[in-house]
């Protein structure tokens, strides 16, 4: 019994962390239909501008304040420099593009920082809270926070907000958007500099759990984006739903089957749930109509 | 001028390990050319970054013998790299020092390729060893899927039996997993576990040392040399890691060697001179790079010549060289060089390394 | 003549919404049999279960005496059901007459690996049926775009294209959903003709369409939809003077204005 | 009579091919174009799939890893030929992409690619994990393909690379030729018209499952053999080639050339497989340019540097 | 109130819009009849801003056009319910309603909604419905209860008729002229030519991006050229 519920309390710190990555996701996706695979990258600039600037001596609230507002900025600035520039590209392009951005940015925080892996303290120390036998750290619990306050932002932004509409509206058909007045390139700003900021809380939250270097990036938007897929991309209920599932599916995999092949658990999940569901759990079924 | 050249894994999955290794080559090159060079000649290094990836190796190497027409190949990050130079370096007859761990890379011996780091099997004989004092016959093990965690688990395995050491639980984790309790969960329900030994490198044995702490599992812990460096105790906390125990080299503890120790001044030297250079601690891979590069260039020296089939021949006879590794002699049957006495088991004392003796 | 298509009791719903419910008529051959009806009566769900995009909840599609309820539309063309869309359906990347060349599937394909060698058999199934596609074009007056990119065409021109598309399966049953939209009076009469002549040749004919002029026109039999069900059905003469139809479809003036034209 | 497009392009490899070693000082330049004709076989591939029939994914390396273990594995336990190691890879590969390919390939754009993803990701992870097979991650070595020897016998003698260099073109320019056959054909066509309007093509009498599941097959088949060759003129094997990254790389390729066009997709090919070597001037740059040329070019060429540049050429509006 | 002139466009090399001059006075109503690919759409295009003009002017209530970005113009009081209808399938009918009035918040807003929604009463049943789902007639309603919601002072309207019923294309056209006795002007671009001259005060006649023709609409419906080119009668 406390077995299982030390497998579901890893569970929940895995997915805590798929979750928040996946969440950042879905504003970029809602506002263009592109999957940033960039996504990883902000995640590793809130971990590794944490890490510099409370090495630099600053507190760690300040710095993790840096860090997100930092990579929001840089957002911004990949949207309007790489993005904008684009305009009108397929898709598959834009996917490039974002890969592009992803080597280039991976290359420069090499660079900037270093290649060594790095941590900082947790929120609240490391003594386990123990529950029924089974442990979990409290910052598991600051991560699956984030990421249910994120999940709780973005559903409230996107389903009570006439701006959030203005997003979705913008991806859905971006000519019409502009003819009833959104300024999309405004919506494309916000929604990269919100995306980065949402990557960069992630790396800040998770850090202390996963360890941060310049290269996590790639192996968090992998995760993310499966996550997101499995509970429907664009979709903050799926992305926290997905990115938890995955999560609990690797623990258990690992405890009961085979820790060797709990991706291949994960991966075999997303393509069972597909099979019956096309569009991931909650995923919207296009209304096109010929 | 003297053309020597490397192939390292400075960026990609293995950049932690690589980055060092490609320092140090280039401190020593520039520490050596403003020494006078070899027999006066200077010495050109000619490196390339493989990103890990074994067929940009085999490119890289290619280019080094065919285009820059190297007299001799360092490099090799990981197992798979070193293997793909190692084919074209004894195509060109070039002599190729390899940095990585696996067994396969001199045994068998081929005339041109060596090592200088510890075989994963050492590693494991090393632990097995002090299991074996310390009176553990049952034992978990832990370790990661990557290259290295992959190697040491199957090396580890197969000696296991030699030391009387029974491995009742054998779980492995993503080099990039964040949490490692369910795997740990697993190897503690055990029946009859003695100890648990989590070989691997890079941010995973960080984490399963503060899992470890975290379940509260109490049974001594031992990591292998994949993790020997300070960055270790910093990022898995000096209270997890407390009383952890693994084979390390000379290196981690230069201040404790005693006075007459051949390897203090070559340890002591690179020590500080590399962290002058860098603000980074020293750690053992850097130190393999900086074995390789002693080596060849003191093969060279004597060989006085640059031919390859010359520096090959008086890196076979190399003998007694004190490296931060161990002490190195090699022949025709060792291209290794190193024997178990180079590993020293080290144990975490309140952040600090100690020796076990 | 015997029926070529019959449509039995044919229904569906979204959602607990009845779009089409128990509709039921028949075709022969060379007919030309008009579907109207208010905006979203379901003419065009109609449609979509019959060509095989929709599955029917209810009734049957009987195509030759052989039931083809449900059946998937690649399935359909073969059998000689060819349609056109309301909502454009073209390939955009390429060509107008590449367009029109797909039209052709049927008749030019063959083995894959005869294709991908470059067999000369597959060579000249190709060019044969890119000749084809030229004298469409050319019949739906489309020639001069015949090498332009399809996405690059006006609407009118692509509602067109579609027909020559449709045309080229050499179908027994056509779909055509609304061919005149977008399209000024005089294209419109071109349209006219060109349908004519292809239920002249044998073709069943089955037409959407809000051109009131083009239905009364050209349609042998009109079957009127409201609210997913038949309401009417006749002759032209006859549903434009039901009042029901004038009521919920034509509207007064208009309605008077085509039963006397 | 004017020249096709088809005779074009395969002229304008051939040549290449042909007459690009006058220039090469060593033997280390016939290495990069072997390895770039191994990725153009890769990137052909892709333009059936992506580039004609609009299906994303995110997994041939998993088929390039079949291929490339077929060749290691088949002559060590079953003491095949290598040769018909890479037919048989080939034939795995086909098969595996015939069972779960109609599943998959009903998804659509960034489900087909996450499906893919985890194709590709499985067959890697049993290449890592099945090490007393695969030799782990450490990889395992592959034997001598043996046909340099025969030539010899034949009198034709060519160094390892020479070798390579002139045997992955060949094999390029066959698979380049079935690729642009494909374009124009009926099953070709039918495949652009799929990625255009899945509706209308079902609609004129296109098999639009099967179709697919043709395509998917025939660049399994070409992921496969790049694979195979590759492991076979390396002489050993990790599972890297069956990674993320490789898949990755392969839709790169494809696209940063024009994933439309066989020749574009080639450059795009010839354009990664050469950065990396050019770009080691920059040492610790390299990365960030690696990844600012692919930014620039997808800005600036969105079609694809080779269709891109070629429009400009001719002044002609598509 | 919106003068053109010598408008070009083009798509990539080719021009399409030859200098197309053209005015529409406050309160008129204009329409631009044609044959197809003459350039219609193109024209509506430019006017709001989502069609680069390569040359030429466009002038509306005193202001110049052409530097403003599309998302202003609705602001500056013109709305357009575009070819193709671009209406946002993935969101509800409501939705849809509530983005063509995204520039407001106030309680106009939901005055217009119910002024929309008896125009179109079947968009009010489906008000919470995916609007890719409506048939294609409905969605031609949405497209234009949706322009109505911008409050425009001058409406593009392009092809408003296409797909809808008699005897809604009766009512939209008296929708054209009720919001003209509002104050509203309308530039229309019909096939349906004599429905739209039968409300127009005046028309253009283009072909292949020129215009060749214009008048009062009563004098182009008696004009035989017209007769025969668009008439058809
Ligand atoms: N996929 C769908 N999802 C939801 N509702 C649908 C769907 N398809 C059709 N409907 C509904 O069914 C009804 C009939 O639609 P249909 O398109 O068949 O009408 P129509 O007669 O073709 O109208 P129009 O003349 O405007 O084209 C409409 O109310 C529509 O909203
Ligand atoms: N996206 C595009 N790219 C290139 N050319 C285009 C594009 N859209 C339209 N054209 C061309 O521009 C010309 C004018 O087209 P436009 O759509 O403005 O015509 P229209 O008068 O609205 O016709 P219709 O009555 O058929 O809607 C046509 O020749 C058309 O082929
Ligand atoms: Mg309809
Ligand atoms: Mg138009």
């Amino acid at each position: 019994m406390s077995e299982l519920l030390q497998f579901l309390f890893s569970g929940v710190t895995i997915g805590a962390v798929y979750a928040l990555v996946a969440l950042g996701f879905t504003i970029i996706y809602n506002a263009s239909d592109v999957v940033n695979f960039a996504q990883g990258e902000f995640v590793m600039l809130g971990g590794m501008i944490t890490w510099f600037a409370h090495a630099a001596g600053l507190p760690l609230p300040l710095a993790a304040l840096i860090a997100i507002a930092a990579t929001a900025c840089l957002g911004v600035a990949m949207n309007k420099l790489m993005i904008e520039p684009a305009r009108g590209a397929p898709v598959v392009s834009l996917i490039i593009i974002t890969i592009g951005a992803s080597i280039f940015i991976e290359g420069a925080a090499q660079l900037v920082f270093d290649k060594q892996i790095h941590s900082f303290p947790a929120f609240s120390g490391d003594a386990p809270i123990r529950v029924g036998g089974a442990t979990i750290l409290p910052q598991s619990l600051w991560v699956t926070g984030g990421a249910i306050a994120v999940f709780v932002g973005l559903w409230l932004f996107f389903t009570r907000t006439l701006l959030g509409r203005a997003v979705l509206a913008t991806s859905n058909n971006r000519l019409a958007a502009q003819l009833v007045g959104i300024n999309t390139t405004f919506v494309m700003t916000l929604s990269f500099a919100l995306s980065a900021a949402i990557g960069a809380l992630a790396g800040v939250l998770a850090t202390p759990i996963t360890l941060t270097s310049y290269g996590v990036g790639i192996g968090f938007a992998l995760k993310g984006f499966a996550g997101a897929m499995l509970g429907g991309m664009g979709n903050p209920k799926g992305a926290l739903v997905g990115g938890f599932a995955i999560g609990m599916i690797e623990a258990l995999t690992a405890g009961y089957l085979s820790s060797q092949y709990k991706d291949a658990a994960a991966f075999v999940v997303i393509l069972a749930v597909l099979f019956f569901l096309p569009q991931g759990l909650f995923g919207r079924t296009s209304t096109d109509r010929v | 001028e003297i053309r020597l050249g490397a192939s390292i894994s400075a960026t990609g999955p293995a950049a932690f390990l690589g980055d060092p290794e490609a320092k140090t080559l280039e401190m020593l090159v520039e520490a050596l050319n403003a020494a006078g060079g070899i027999n006066g000649e200077d010495v050109k290094l000619v490196m390339y970054d493989d990103g890990g990836d074994p067929n940009k190796a085999r490119t890289f190497a290619t280019r080094l013998v065919e285009d820059d027409e190297v007299v001799a190949i360092i490099g090799g990050t990981s197992t798979g790299t070193s293997m793909s130079i190692l084919a074209i370096a004894e195509d060109a007859e070039i002599p190729f020092i390899s940095l990585a761990g696996a067994i396969d890379i001199i045994d068998p011996v081929k005339p041109y390729t060596f090592k200088t780091p510890h075989t994963d099997r050492m590693a494991c004989q090393k632990i097995f060893e002090d299991m074996k004092t310390q009176g553990y016959t049952k034992i978990g093990m832990i370790s990661g899927t990557d290259g290295f965690g992959a190697s040491m688990q199957a090396q580890c395995k197969s000696v296991a039996g030699d030391y009387g050491v029974e491995i009742v639980a054998d779980e492995t984790y993503d080099p990039k997993d964040a949490d490692m309790t369910a795997q740990l969960t697993k190897i503690r329900n055990a029946p009859g576990v003695q100890a648990v030994l989590n070989p691997g490198f890079g941010q995973g044995p960080s984490i399963v040392t503060r899992n470890y702490k975290q379940l509260d599992i109490g049974l001594p812990f031992y990591q292998s040399h994949g993790v020997a460096s300070d960055g270790f105790i910093q990022l898995a906390g000096a209270e997890a890691a407390e009383g952890v125990r693994l084979p390390g080299t000379a290196l981690l503890v230069a201040d404790l060697l005693a006075e007459d120790d051949v390897q203090k001044p070559v340890v002591t030297a690179y020590k500080a001179a590399f962290e002058a250079k860098t603000g980074t601690p020293v750690g053992t891979f850097g130190g393999y790079a900086h074995d390789a590069f002693l080596i060849l260039t003191d093969a060279i020296a004597r060989a006085g010549s640059s031919e390859p089939a010359a520096i090959r021949d008086a890196i076979e006879a190399t003998s007694g060289l004190a490296g931060t590794t161990g002490v190195y002699t090699f022949s025709s049957t060792d291209h290794l060089g190193l024997d178990l006495s180079a590993f020293r088991m080290l144990e975490i004392r309140g952040g600090k390394w100690a020796l076990v003796e | 003549m015997s029926d070529l298509l019959s449509i039995e009791g044919l229904g569906i719903t979204f959602g607990g919404v009845r779009a089409v419910h128990d509709v039921s008529f028949r075709v022969r051959p060379g007919e030309i049999v008009s579907v109207i009806g208010p905006n979203g009566a379901g003419k065009t769900t109609l449609f979509n279960m019959i060509s095989g995009v929709y599955r029917p909840g209810a009734g049957r599609v009987v195509l030759e005496g052989e039931d083809v309820t449900g059946m998937e539309p690649h399935l359909l063309a073969r059998r000689g059901m060819s349609r056109t869309f309301q909502n454009l359906q073209i390939f955009p990347s390429m060509t107008a007459l590449e367009n029109a060349v797909t039209g052709y599937h049927l008749q030019e394909r063959g083995p894959v690996l005869a294709d991908l060698l470059g067999l000369p058999g597959a060579r000249a199934r190709a060019r044969r049926a890119e000749a084809g596609a030229r004298a469409l074009l050319a019949r739906v007056g489309l020639e001069r775009a015949a090498e332009r990119a399809a996405g690059n065409l006006s609407y009118g021109s692509l509602k067109r294209l579609e027909i020559a598309r449709a045309l080229a399966l050499k179908p027994k049953v056509l779909l055509l959903d609304e061919p005149a939209a977008g399209c000024n009076a005089v294209e419109t009469e071109e349209i006219d003709h060109l349908i004519a002549e292809v239920a002249a040749s044998g073709v069943a004919i089955l037409l959407v369409e809000h051109d009131m002029k083009m239905v009364m026109r050209i349609s042998n039999h009109i079957v009127v939809l409201d609210h997913g069900e038949k309401i009417a059905e006749g002759d032209p003469a006859t549903v434009s003077r039901n009042p029901a139809v004038i009521a919920a479809y034509l509207g007064v003036e208009e309605g008077q204005d085509h039963a006397h034209g | 009579m004017k020249m096709t497009p088809k005779t074009a392009t395969l002229l304008v490899l051939a040549a290449l091919i042909a007459l690009t070693p006058f220039f090469f000082p060593s033997g280390y330049y016939y290495r990069v174009g072997a390895l770039l004709f191994v990725n153009g076989i890769a990137v052909t591939g892709m333009v059936i799939l992506t580039g004609y029939a609009g299906q994303i994914s995110l997994g041939h390396a998993g088929f390039a890893g079949i291929g490339a273990y077929a060749c290691a594995l088949a002559p060590v336990h079953w003491g095949l030929h290598p040769a018909l190691a890479v037919v048989l890879g080939a034939a795995l590969s086909a098969l595996l992409a015939f069972l779960v390919g109609r599943p998959i390939l009903r998804l659509k754009g960034y489900y087909l690619g996450v499906a893919t993803l985890g194709l590709g990701i499985l067959v890697a992870m049993v290449l890592n994990n099945e090490r007393q097979l695969t030799g782990g991650p450490d990889g395992m070595e592959v034997p001598e393909l043996g046909l340099r020897a025969v030539l010899k016998g034949w009198g034709l003698t060519l160094s390892n690379g020479e070798f390579w260099y002139f045997f992955c073109g060949l094999v390029l320019l066959v698979g380049a030729w079935l690729a642009l056959n494909l374009y124009a054909s009926p099953t070709g066509r039918a495949l652009r018209a799929l990625h255009g309007s899945e509706v209308a093509a079902r609609t004129v009498g296109i098999d639009v499952a099967r179709l697919k599941l043709q395509a998917f097959v025939i660049s399994a088949v070409y992921a496969s053999v790049s694979g195979s060759l590759l492991a076979l003129q390396n002489k050993f094997v990790t599972p890297d080639v069956a990674g993320f990254m490789h898949s990755i790389e392969m839709v790169t390729m494809a696209v940063l050339g024009g994933v439309g066009s066989v020749l574009g997709a080639i450059f795009g090919a010839g354009i990664l497989t050469l950065l990396p070597q050019v770009l080691t001037v920059f040492a610790e740059y390299e990365q960030m340019v690696l990844g600012l040329v692919m930014v620039l070019v997808m800005i600036f060429l969105r079609e694809g540097l080779l269709p891109s540049v070629l429009g400009k050429f001719r002044g002609k509006d598509e | 109130m919106l003068t053109v002139e010598g408008l070009r466009s083009r798509y990539g090399r080719i021009e399409v819009l030859h200098g197309i001059d053209l005015e529409v006075q406050s309160g008129e109503i204009v329409t631009v009849v044609g044959a197809n690919g003459a350039g219609k759409t193109t024209l509506l295009r430019c006017l709001s801003g989502v069609q680069p003009v390569s040359s030429g002017t466009i002038t509306f209530r005193g202001e110049a056009l052409v530097p403003v970005p599309a998302y202003r113009r609705l602001a500056r009081g013109l709305a357009q319910s575009p070819e193709g209808r671009q209406i946002f399938t993935n969101l509800t009918v409501e939705e849809n309603l509530r983005l063509g009035a995204f520039l407001f918040a106030d309680d106009r807003v939901e005055k217009d909604m119910d002024d929309a929604f008896r125009m179109f009463p079947v968009l009010k049943e489906k008000r919470n419905l995916a609007a890719g789902g409506l048939s294609g007639g409905q969605q031609q309603m949405l497209a234009m209860a949706r322009a109505l919601m911008g409050r425009p002072s001058c409406l593009l309207l392009d092809e408003p008729s296409m797909g809808l019923a008699p005897i809604i294309v009766a009512q939209i056209f008296e929708v054209v002229k009720g919001i003209r006795d509002l104050g509203v002007t309308t530039l229309l671009v019909e096939q349906n030519a004599f429905g739209a001259l039968k409300i127009a005060d005046r028309g253009y006649v283009m072909e292949t991006g020129h215009i060749t023709l214009s008048g009062a609409a009563e004098e182009l419906i008696a004009d035989p050229r017209i007769r025969e080119a668009y008439l058809g009668i």
